[in-house]
């Protein structure tokens, strides 16, 4: 039997690869990646912790992340999709009108 | 829903239907908005006509909201905030009907938050509870904003900033006030409330009560404005566009008034004792002040706008002066005040509708070219000033009668500003009206049309009955007045009570 | 036993994918990476008899959502800009480390240190028909925001993408 | 007839509508004009009915017994705590007698306007303001309460307002307008205190009220300082609104208006108002010998110096308006020594000769086309006949000759300032009695000048103004003469005692401004106030005083002799006014070349209104604008305002670094925060 602990280390390693990503990436698409990573990283720790408790909550809250996150995926390429046709870039780098 | 839930949420009701309309049907967004805004109106009237002149709290409507600190959705109307609602509800249809033609940019956007300030306007004047009402205040600050920000002229963002600021720095001080008097009520009873009816009756030591009214009334003078705390309300003024002018001077500026009388006076007698020479001052000398400034005022707007801070002077006078006449003129001449400078609002942006510019000096001798524009000018101007006949002299009178019993001295100063309206209106209407027309563009400038004589019209017929028959006004007000009175004098000390004998009956 | 291959084999190929994705210079090549982590992840998924999951997490997340992102990125033709610029600055990849390790060290440690033992499971654990029964019943609520929500992006993303004209 | 009086002013007020709305449709581009006639003709039925309804209650309160008086009241106007405004018409004595001349004279000037201004193209609206005047002017004097007569005063001042800025277009007239209004504010503030000062007393006192009557029945509540006060008050009102000094300055610009206009408002009614006001709270004066003093003196003064601006102005009009202004004088000496009746005899009487003169001098005006220098008239008797013989009759009216009407009451004044005594200046009435008779003098030397400038000598009209020289059209004749005539007739109403008369006029006012017996503080014949003294004794008092003022110790041979000396003097001014301009034109050209610096002062009215100018006017402007604006608004509380904002904007600029708008930085800041609550947390 694999250990919970090893389930949940898989879950927080994959977690902070997204980190990384998010902080380091400045391509907006690969940063939107990542961001997806970290949601799977978490569904994975639901899932792994019903497995381990013998409750289905886990699973529903994961249909329900994942819902989520294909609502976020459209909406967030939308939006790129917009911002490349105004800027020629999805650069979050150079994306800081709200700074002045 | 309730009579009152329908005047106070119903122009936001009517605010959402209007975001739904497309954009580009500006005709429609105007008649929904007017529509809207008329059926506020009729139901403000029905509660006008329902209403018991033999005073207390009617229509009262309660719904627990936060029932962990007591505060409730509590609205009710008396002899006090009635006709404020009733005037709000009469400046909505107008304020829609003078942009129509006025705002043609994003059309949509400035009535919904035409409509948004209705509400948060009627909310202010009905609320009984001190957290909605505070919400309420907020809630008429953020229209009111934008109207001025996005639809004013050259300056907008300076004055609307301005505005926004001023008001804001009051209210956060009330907020706090606010909140230190629900928790020594819940010291004293072992209960959290906001309802003001229940609030009324703590007590507070009289040296913590003056702060606590200070506090209060900081808020509220910066509304009214009182002097030296004007200086928002010319800027606002001559920035913000017609309706944003009118409903401003005639409705905003009113919650101010309001506030001393629902709430800083009543909630803390003891306090306005402590500082009723400060504000006594302030007062006559904003009736005095205001009136030589709006005088020398080179722009129409702005000299409306000082005009206000004279004519709202009159009114803290009265009101400040806590017996019968000088309340009731008060109250009366909120009224008269909404409707003659409204009035003025309304006409000096349909003559910059028509030659761009609101300086005295670009016009001259209009009274050719407009004859009806002039006559009802005149009219209004005479309301303004005080003419007995029309409404404007029953508040004056009663005004400065109570104020002479009151605080003498203070009223003889305050009748000046009899004489001096009387010098800066004339003189602005000689210059505007009368003489002979130097700018081309003024001889062929094209009279009332029928829309905005029928902007006028209602008014111009208020400003003439009032003045003739006030009674349906005064005759509802006496019971809310006695009430507050008797109130007061309650929660005062004996030595006032005996000096002043307001509570011995009057020989009738 | 066969768990515990299972577990090794596409763990770590979900993190090695996962590496590779964030690290790679063409997004289109860290976009196929994660289609390999989200297929790792489905198999674990599925090691954790979570059946409905593992169908779930292949159709949405490495079908949908991943063939959406590829078809942004060629849409949107990045290879110029990913040629001009450094994947990565130095100095915000020293920074975002040192944050990581930071985060890392502490909260993977406490990962670490949770024991439990699995529980007994039922038959039906993890089928369609159980996570169903929950939607349906406890769940109604949200399960019906997210519809709603998901009407609203349908609205919102066809405003999104009109061309103005 | 008590329930129709409502009638007097709503005729006027009904014409008034419907002119109003004529003239407003007029406005209108394209709108069809409106036959004058029709408008014409309704604009003389208002005040004709109002003349006819005010005929009849005078006849009702004739045939009543002492003291009558009808009542009506319509509504309560404003209700508040104690105070009850109800809207009360009343006639007695002295508003029947009011109404009769108010209407009587304003329906003949309505006749004379609508041939003066036929061919004006405001015709409508002149006829709507004139209707309006008429509505005022008659609640002013129907009022039974001081607010109700407060709303007509300024009505008629506001209709002053409107007519004087007539022709509004000449920047002039428009201000002259204004400054007329302004100038009454002044008045109306103190009218507006006097009202709150009586209103709060009579509270007090346990009978709160602003009516007349209850003035009137309470007495006993003013103290001797609060009926000064009120009085002096109501009188800085009456200043105003009668042209007294210092509020005099109006009048004279007020002739900017139609000449008919000036005849009804600035001679014949509005401007008496003041003197109606003073008479019909007489009892109240009485109370206050200083403020009695004060009127007396500031008449006397007015009187004075008015007349001697007259005599060297050279605009007809501005001659006959500062005429009104002395003679007004006259009439505030009456009231002021407590001669209700005389005061009152010379405004009836002054309102017909003074409406005749107006009207005569419209007609020259008109016949000239406009022109009004009287040094480019001269010889007019010829061409204009009617108007000479009415205008001259008029001059000799206002000048004082018997038996015209001028005469008698300007003798009862004369002479009832001269006996009256008077409790706080002893030695006043002798400085009274000289000062009005030398403004005596000068009126009848001015008018006389008048007189022989415009109508006698050689003619010095231009040129092409000769040819059409014509005399008043019937419609304007007719009121001339019948104001002529009644310049000779209405001064019978007065014949004194000592010329076999009954004083009709003195007997029938008496009732209406006295307090009633036996309710009022004593007043003994030095005039001095006893509070102490019981009913009986008062009213025994009180007739002791008339009667020593009526009586002893002056004999009928001393009034003889003042009432000769009178007419001497008048006689002698209107000899000198002929010798100087038309026998013998070269001694006043020689006498005016000798007093340059007198003349030149008189003429520019001794620089009063430049004083006021630079004294009150500019000073305010200045303070306005530099001070209280630039200064204290824009620049100090602005100020602190800005000052406050900067402060929080240049606070603002430290924490705007964090705010970079890179999302990364946002990331991080929030992992770190992540990091730190596991830090604290594990």
């Amino acid at each position: 039997m694999v250990g919970l602990n090893e389930w949940l280390v898989l879950g927080g390693v994959l977690f902070l690869i997204g980190v990384v990503g998010v902080l380091t990436r400045s391509n907006g698409l690969i940063l939107f990646m990542s961001l997806e990573l970290m949601l799977n990283a978490v569904n994975l720790t639901f899932v792994a912790l019903a497995r381990y408790t013998g409750r289905m909550e886990g699973h529903v809250f994961v249909f329900l992340v994942t819902a989520v996150a294909a609502c976020e995926a459209a909406v967030g390429l939308a939006l790129f999709v917009g911002l490349f046709r105004l800027h020629k870039s999805v650069d979050v780098d150079q994306l800081n009108a709200m700074g002045d | 829903m309730g009579l009152l839930s329908t005047i106070v949420f119903g122009p936001a009701l009517v605010a959402l239907l209007v975001l739904l309309l497309p954009r580009a049907n500006q005709r429609m967004v105007r008649v929904l908005s007017l529509a809207g805004m008329l059926v506020v109106f009729i139901a403000t009237c029905l509660l006008a006509v329902g209403f018991d002149p033999r005073g207390g709290l009617q229509c009262v409507e309660r719904l627990p909201w936060v029932e962990r600190f007591g505060i409730e959705y509590h609205v009710g109307v008396d002899g006090i905030s009635l006709w404020l609602v009733v005037l709000t509800g009469l400046i909505g249809p107008l304020a829609v009907l003078a942009s129509w033609n006025g705002i043609q940019e994003r059309v949509r956007e400035f009535h919904v938050l035409l409509l948004l300030l209705q509400t948060g306007m009627m909310g202010v004047f009905l609320s009984l509870d001190l957290f909605l009402f505070y919400v309420f205040w907020e809630v008429t600050l953020v229209p009111m904003y934008f109207l001025i920000g996005i639809w004013g002229h050259e300056r907008r963002l300076y004055a609307a900033i301005k505005f926004f600021v001023y008001t804001m720095a009051g209210s956060l001080l009330m907020l706090v006030a606010i909140l230190a008097l629900v928790v020594e009520h819940q010291k004293q009873t072992g209960v959290y409330t906001f309802d003001i009816l229940r609030l009324y009756a703590t007590q507070i030591p009289p040296a913590q009560e003056v702060w606590y009214f200070a506090a209060f009334a900081l808020a509220f003078a910066i509304k009214v404005p009182m002097w030296p705390l004007h200086t928002w309300l010319p800027d606002a003024h001559v920035e913000a566009p017609t309706a944003g002018s009118v409903v401003l001077a005639a409705i905003l500026l009113k919650m101010g008034c309001y506030g001393f009388l629902r709430f800083a006076i009543p909630l803390f007698p003891g306090g306005l004792e402590a500082l009723l020479p400060l504000l006594l001052g302030c007062a006559v000398i904003g009736i005095v002040v205001g009136a030589l400034v709006a005088m020398v005022q080179p722009d129409m707007k702005k000299l409306v706008a000082y005009s206000s801070v004279s004519h709202l002077g009159f009114v803290m006078l009265g009101l400040l002066c806590l017996n019968r006449q000088g309340l009731e003129g008060a109250l009366v001449q909120m009224v008269n005040h909404g409707l003659s400078t409204g009035a003025l609002f309304l006409m000096v942006g349909m003559l910059y509708e028509r030659r761009h510019t609101r300086a005295i000096a670009d016009f001259g001798g209009l009274a050719r070219s407009m004859p009806w524009f002039t006559t009802v000018f005149i009219i209004v101007m005479l309301s303004s000033i005080g003419l007995p006949g029309l409404n404007g002299f029953v508040g004056e009178f009663l005004i400065l009668l109570g104020a002479f019993r009151e605080a003498r001295p203070f009223a003889i100063v305050g009748a000046t500003g009899v004489v001096l309206g009387a010098v800066y209106m004339l003189w602005m209407v000689q210059r505007v009206f009368f003489g002979p027309v130097t700018r081309e563009a003024n001889r062929t400038l094209a009279d009332l049309s029928r829309r905005e004589f029928a902007v006028l019209l209602p008014l111009l017929i208020l400003i003439v009955v009032l003045g003739v028959y006030p009674r349906p006004i005064l005759d509802r007000m006496h019971g809310a007045v006695d009430d507050l009175l008797t109130h007061v004098e309650l929660h005062s000390n004996a030595e006032r009570r005996a000096d002043r004998g307001v509570l011995q009956p009057e020989v009738q | 036993m066969s768990e515990r291959v299972l577990f090794y084999l596409f763990g770590g190929l979900a993190v090695v994918a996962s590496l590779w994705m964030v690290t790679r210079r063409s997004p289109l090549a860290s976009a196929l990476s994660l289609v390999v982590a989200f297929v790792s992840l489905a198999a674990l998924y599925a090691v954790l008899q979570a059946h409905l999951l593992f169908a779930i997490q292949l159709w949405v997340y490495a079908g949908a959502v991943m063939v959406l992102v590829l078809f942004v990125i060629m849409l949107l033709d990045l290879r110029a800009e990913e040629s001009a610029r450094a994947p990565v600055t130095t100095a915000k990849f020293a920074l975002g480390a040192l944050v990581v390790a930071l985060l890392g060290v502490k909260a993977l440690a406490a990962l670490w240190n949770v024991e439990a033992e699995p529980a007994e499971l039922p038959a039906d654990f993890g089928s369609v028909a159980r996570v169903g029964e929950l939607l349906f019943t406890r769940y109604t609520l949200q399960f019906e925001i997210v519809s709603i929500l998901l009407l609203a992006v349908i609205v919102a993303v066809v405003v999104l993408a009109r061309r103005r004209t | 007839m008590e329930r129709w009086l409502w009638l007097i002013p709503a005729a006027p007020l009904a014409t008034f509508a419907v002119n109003a709305l004529l003239a407003l449709r007029g406005a209108r581009r394209g709108a069809g004009p409106v036959p004058r006639g029709i408008v014409g003709t309704l604009a003389c039925l208002g005040p004709a009915i109002a003349f006819v309804v005010s005929s009849i209650a005078f006849g009702e309160i004739r045939a009543g017994a002492e003291g009558a008086a009808l009542h009506q009241t319509l509504y309560t106007w404003i209700a508040s705590g104690s105070l009850s405004i109800p809207v009360g018409l009343r006639v007695d004595a002295l508003s029947a007698l009011m109404l009769l001349f108010v209407t009587g004279v304003g329906t003949l000037i309505h006749i004379y306007s609508t041939s003066y201004m036929h061919d004006e193209p405001g015709y409508e609206r002149y006829f709507a303001y004139l209707n309006l005047f008429m509505f005022a002017m008659l609640v002013l004097v129907l009022a039974d309460a001081l607010p109700l007569l407060f709303v007509g005063w300024e009505g008629v001042g506001l209709c002053s307002y409107l007519l004087i800025g007539f022709w509004f277009e000449d920047p002039v007239k428009a201000a002259a307008g204004k400054k007329a209004f302004i100038v009454n504010r002044i008045g109306d503030f103190g009218v507006l205190l006097a009202m709150f000062l009586i209103f709060w007393t009579l509270q007090e006192h346990g009978a709160p009220g602003l009516e007349f009557e209850t003035v009137r029945t309470h007495l006993t509540a003013f103290t001797p300082a609060v009926a000064t006060a009120v009085c002096l008050l109501l009188f800085l009102g009456a200043a105003g609104k009668s042209a007294q000094i210092p509020l005099y300055v109006w009048l004279p610009d007020a002739m900017a208006g139609p000449t008919p206009v000036s005849a009804l408002i600035h001679a014949a009614t509005m401007v008496t108002a003041g003197v109606y006001l003073v008479a019909r709270l007489g009892f109240l004066f009485d109370l206050a010998p200083v403020a009695q003093t004060v009127v007396a003196l500031v008449g006397a003064a007015t009187a004075l110096v008015a007349a001697t601006i007259a005599v060297a102005q050279n605009d007809f009009k501005k001659v006959l308006a500062y005429s009104t202004v002395s003679q007004l004088g006259y009439m505030f000496v009456g009231v002021g020594v407590g001669a209700y009746a005389a005061g009152i005899f010379h405004v009836f009487t002054h309102a017909f000769f003074k409406a005749c003169l107006f009207l005569g001098s419209g007609a020259v005006i008109h016949a000239l086309h406009g022109q009004q220098d009287i040094r480019h008239m001269g010889g007019l008797r010829r061409a204009m006949p009617r108007t000479f013989w009415t205008f001259a009759v008029a001059t000799l009216a206002l000048a004082g000759v018997p038996p015209l009407a001028g005469f008698f009451s300007k003798d009862a004044i004369l002479w009832e300032a001269l006996v009256r005594p008077n409790a706080v200046l002893p030695w006043l009435p002798k400085l009274l009695w000289g000062m009005l008779l030398v403004a005596a003098f000068l009126t009848a030397f001015y008018m006389w000048r008048l007189v022989s400038l415009v109508f006698l000598g050689t003619s010095r009209v231009a040129h092409d103004a000769t040819h059409h020289l014509h005399d008043a059209p019937p419609r304007m004749a007719m009121p001339l003469v019948v104001l002529a005539l009644c310049s000779v007739l209405v001064g019978f109403a007065g014949v004194p005692r000592f010329l076999g008369g009954s004083n009709w006029i003195e007997h029938w006012l008496h009732p209406a401004v006295t307090a009633p017996p036996g309710d009022s503080p004593g007043i003994d014949a030095d005039g001095a106030v006893h509070h102490d003294t019981t009913p009986e004794m008062t009213h025994a008092l009180q007739q002791h005083a008339s009667e020593a003022a009526a009586q002893a110790p002056h004999s009928a041979a001393a009034e003889w002799g003042a009432t000769l000396l009178a007419v001497c003097v008048g006689l002698a001014g209107l000899g000198l006014g002929h010798l100087f301009y038309a026998a013998r034109p070269q001694l006043a050209t020689a006498w005016a070349a000798r007093a340059g610096g007198l003349r030149r002062v008189l003429e520019s009215k001794y620089y009063v209104d430049e004083v006021y100018d630079a004294v009150i006017v500019q000073p305010v402007r200045r303070l306005s604008e530099s001070v209280l604006w630039r200064t204290l608004d824009v620049r100090l509380i602005d100020g602190v305002v800005n000052l406050l904002g900067g402060i929080t904007k240049a606070s603002s600029y430290l924490f705007r670094f964090g705010q970079s708008g890179y999302v990364q930085t946002y990331v991080l800041v929030v992992v770190l925060g992540v990091v730190v609550l596991l830090m604290r947390v594990l």
